[in-house]
């Protein structure tokens, strides 16, 4: 697995064009034990990617990608902006310089995501949050390169397990995010973020 | 859905403009950062006091700015904190050479933008200090927990800081009295119906006609418990006694009462509220030395209402008395 | 029924009570005549300004009472003027040396009771005035009707009236500035939801989902027509058009301009269309010269808001800025 | 037909009962045009009657009636409060000084009510008001005297004419009290004080 800067740019405009079509479904999956806003805040934030599509610097993935979670920063409000933004930009930065991303820095850059976001946000696994799609999913994505999946094979492989594992947060007890509320009332309902990961991570497997 | 709206996504900007166009020499807008401030702000030798939330919860906080509250509001969306952007830029704005305090409702959202928010301002050399606000009595406080939220009491936080700055308190001495004020403040809300965010078109939540949210969150969070509607002197009761032994409240204690409107409860039923709820202490022997009957911090158009109490003392009191005007106004 | 609300027969009272026990020092209550008045009213060489008219309409106009505004307010129960007797005790105890001036809005039972009212004061040597005010343009005025209904306009009058009775102004003079305030006063509003009386525990009237009642009254009577839910530009054109053709106002004319909440729309909606309405009134040539957003005259829950227009010139304007001060604030 | 304090008494205390138990249903037949608050300010107004009951002044029907007028307009709010009032001061002032109320002292006590609350209220008959059904009613208890009827069937006349008179008022537009603001919308609803009329009628014919 290679991916060019072509192929990061592809993959992200899929990523942005699928939230904002997803704008509200994700409220309201939100809307169950949360505030209703993810869908609308991760949408203000990604139309505005694709709005300055033909400006960002593409000199390589990690600073193209770099730049696209500055606009994501500067826009999307509520707990996804800086969740999200720190996302891309530690994936961004742990890339940078290379003019091709392999599937090793890949994982290497997902993981340097989550736990960005774990810093961040005072959350870890088994909280309720996109961190329980994110981080199985890339352990899915290290072992089918391991066992010599090639690129479709390995984000398809990502995207089955972001599926299995956001489903899998329904039987969760939220404990970080406004979920968290909710206390026991969490419990029977898919987390917002974590399905997210999982919608956009088919999206760019069915590309 | 029934609002007075245009395009969602043009709701808060159609709002701060109508706003700012109704307060022209009193206020400036800022569009691109969602930023009302006063006029003269920042003031050379003051704090600036800077308050950021979700939009949804109006008057708070873009109609809380004025002279002796706060110096500038940076709203997010509805029910969401402000992009991190937003606070630094407001930051910006507001350096004077005493420096900005950050009032933040205690959200995972809110503390992560106004924490970056502060780095970055930091970083360019301003003086800045963050002050969490958490008085909702309904949420369970542990380390397994996010921590109790804050809502309508951060009133009295913003009242009690923005008086002391005006009177010329440092950056260090603020923080240190509105984590007084916080930590004597106590609020819990109830609801009777859900709201409806502009963007989502319908209500967030369903609640049954004969059912009511007790320990409601300013976002329609769930609450302590769906309870069997009742009359008002048990819906006091409910919300009042959980507040008063949380601190606890006892008797000889003087307190600021406050009964908030959540948005789409009339001022009527406020005062029918503040009437069983100021006989309700006066029962107990706690005196109300203060009292607001009015919307404070609201969740759209949700109805239900909050009680507020804090304990006053004779410094807590005087700065509560100071002179304020803001755009929230009659006249 | 989602309310604050113990027995609805003692809704009036129990919120009376709660606004007296929230303002010990400014304000008198006598419960057996609904009377919620200033503590120091009558004022010896002033005349007493009083307004009754049914519950229902808060703040209006219990919560108007104070200096530089009423003297007095007695309300009747819910959307039902007071009875007569009350009318009677009211202009008794209000009674100065100057007069008293009684502000009723146009309805047939406020105008009977205040007549009667009106009538057995005189009998008692007490001088008395009598001014209706009818501001709705959505009603159309004609010698078959009722004529025109008195609505959030009166917030105008009373203003204008209290302030120039404070510098001394006859009970003649007052009547005639009250009667020159009101013919430039004119209001339309419109309601998204029904309002529920507590009484009567449901909604007043039907509206589907995707209609809106243009020209409603404060009491939930019908209005000019049913129209289709629209976004707040056509709302709002929808209620200011017929306003200004109405008088008319016109290219340089300098205006007062009131967006009220009839109870159940919050203060964010209520500043959008704020924005909506200043504007298109600057694009006709119309200049705001003071404005008014909050809820002044409210229809219980309903959600809806009114829209006021007054005609300014320099002795209004200067009455309408001299201090006032009322149980409704924020501090 | 020759009615007795006692006579007056009972028909007096039907009524007020009769609207105390009319509450609602009064309410409810003013939400439909007006502001659903008929019922309550009647319940108000004749609870106090009841409450007050034993101390009435008894002398005469005439005196009795006046003093029941005065508790009526001093708790009744809104447009009845005058109007009812005046109905009961106005028939107490025209029998006022008998000590039993023939048939034709009825039939002027009644009159002397319509025209007074003609002149209150500016109503006159076609309005859509109370008076559309108390006027007709009157007549017909005149007409029944006039034929011979005995009290009982004289009231009975009264009340029959009173209900149909009430249910015509259902082709009418308002033109008077808040009904009227709703124009046309106003036609086909019966009044709200006019089938009051037909019920309190009834109440004290079927005694
Ligand atoms: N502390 C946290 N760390 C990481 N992700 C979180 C955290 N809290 C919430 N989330 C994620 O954010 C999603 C909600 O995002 P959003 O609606 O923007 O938040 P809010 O409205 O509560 O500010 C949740 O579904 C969850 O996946
Ligand atoms: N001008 C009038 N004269 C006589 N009766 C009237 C008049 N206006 C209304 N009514 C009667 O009063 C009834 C409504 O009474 P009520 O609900 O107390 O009035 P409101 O709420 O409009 O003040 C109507 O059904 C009608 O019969
Ligand atoms: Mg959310
Ligand atoms: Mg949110
Ligand atoms: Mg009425
Ligand atoms: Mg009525």
């Amino acid at each position: 697995m290679k991916s060019t800067q072509a192929d990061v740019d592809a993959a992200v405009r899929t990523i942005a064009q699928t939230v904002v079509d997803n704008e509200k479904a994700f409220s309201d999956l939100d809307a169950v034990a949360g505030d209703g806003d993810f869908g609308f805040s991760m949408a203000r934030g990604f139309e505005k990617v694709l709005a300055g599509w033909d400006d960002f610097d593409r000199s390589d993935p990690g600073t193209f990608l770099t730049k696209v979670a500055l606009v994501i920063t500067s826009r999307i409000g509520g707990t996804s902006g800086p969740i999200w933004g720190t996302l891309f930009l530690r994936a961004g930065t742990t890339v940078k310089g290379s003019e091709t991303v392999t599937g090793e820095q890949w994982v290497a850059a997902l993981r340097a995501g989550v736990e960005g976001i774990k810093t961040r946000g005072g959350a870890d696994l088994g909280d309720k949050t996109l961190l329980d799609a994110l981080a199985p999913a890339t352990d899915a994505l290290e072992k089918a390169l391991a066992e010599g999946a090639d690129g479709p094979a390995a984000v398809r492989a990502f995207a089955d397990e972001a599926r299995r594992a956001a489903d899998a947060t329904s039987t969760m007890q939220a404990r970080r995010g406004r979920a968290s509320y909710s206390g026991e009332r969490s419990i029977g309902s898919v987390d917002a973020g974590a399905t997210a990961v999982a919608v956009l991570a088919e999206a760019v497997a069915s590309r | 859905m029934k609002k007075f709206v245009n395009d969602p996504r043009q709701f808060v900007p159609e709002m701060l403009r109508g706003l700012a166009l109704a307060n022209p020499d009193t206020l400036r807008y800022v569009p691109e950062h969602n930023l009302i401030a006063r006029a003269d702000a920042p003031v050379k030798g003051k704090v600036s006091i800077v308050q950021g939330s979700g939009s949804g919860h109006e008057p708070a906080h873009v109609m809380a700015v004025g002279p002796g509250m706060l110096d500038a509001a940076c709203p997010g969306d509805v029910f969401a904190a402000p992009p991190m952007d937003y606070v630094y830029e407001t930051a910006k704005l507001m350096a004077s050479d005493a420096g900005v305090l950050l009032l933040v409702n205690n959200y995972t959202g809110d503390r992560m933008a106004f924490d970056m928010g502060r780095e970055m301002a930091e970083a360019e050399g301003i003086k800045v200090a963050v002050l969490l606000i958490d008085d909702d009595v309904a949420v369970k406080d542990s380390s397994f927990t996010v921590g109790r939220r804050g809502v309508a009491g951060n009133f009295f936080v913003i009242k009690a800081v923005s008086a002391a700055a005006e009177r010329g308190a440092s950056l260090e001495e603020l923080v240190e009295l509105g984590k007084r004020v916080n930590s004597v403040t106590r609020t819990m809300g109830l609801a009777l119906t859900s709201c409806t965010p502009p963007a989502k078109g319908s209500p967030l939540f369903e609640l049954a006609d004969d059912e009511y949210e007790l320990g409601v969150g300013i976002h329609g969070e769930p609450g302590r418990s769906r309870e069997k509607m009742a009359g008002a002197d048990v819906l006091v009761a409910n919300l009042l006694d959980p507040i008063v032994s949380d601190l606890p409240f006892s008797s000889g204690d003087e307190v600021a009462l406050m009964v908030n409107g959540l948005g789409g409860t009339p001022i009527s039923e406020l005062y029918l509220v503040y009437g069983i709820a100021h006989q309700r202490l006066a029962d107990q022997g706690i005196t109300v030395g203060k009292n607001y009957v009015n919307e404070y911090c609201t969740s759209l158009d949700m109805a239900g209402a909050s009680i507020t109490l804090v304990k006053l003392d004779s410094e807590i009191k005087e700065l509560l008395d100071a002179p304020a005007e803001i755009a929230l106004r009659v006249f």
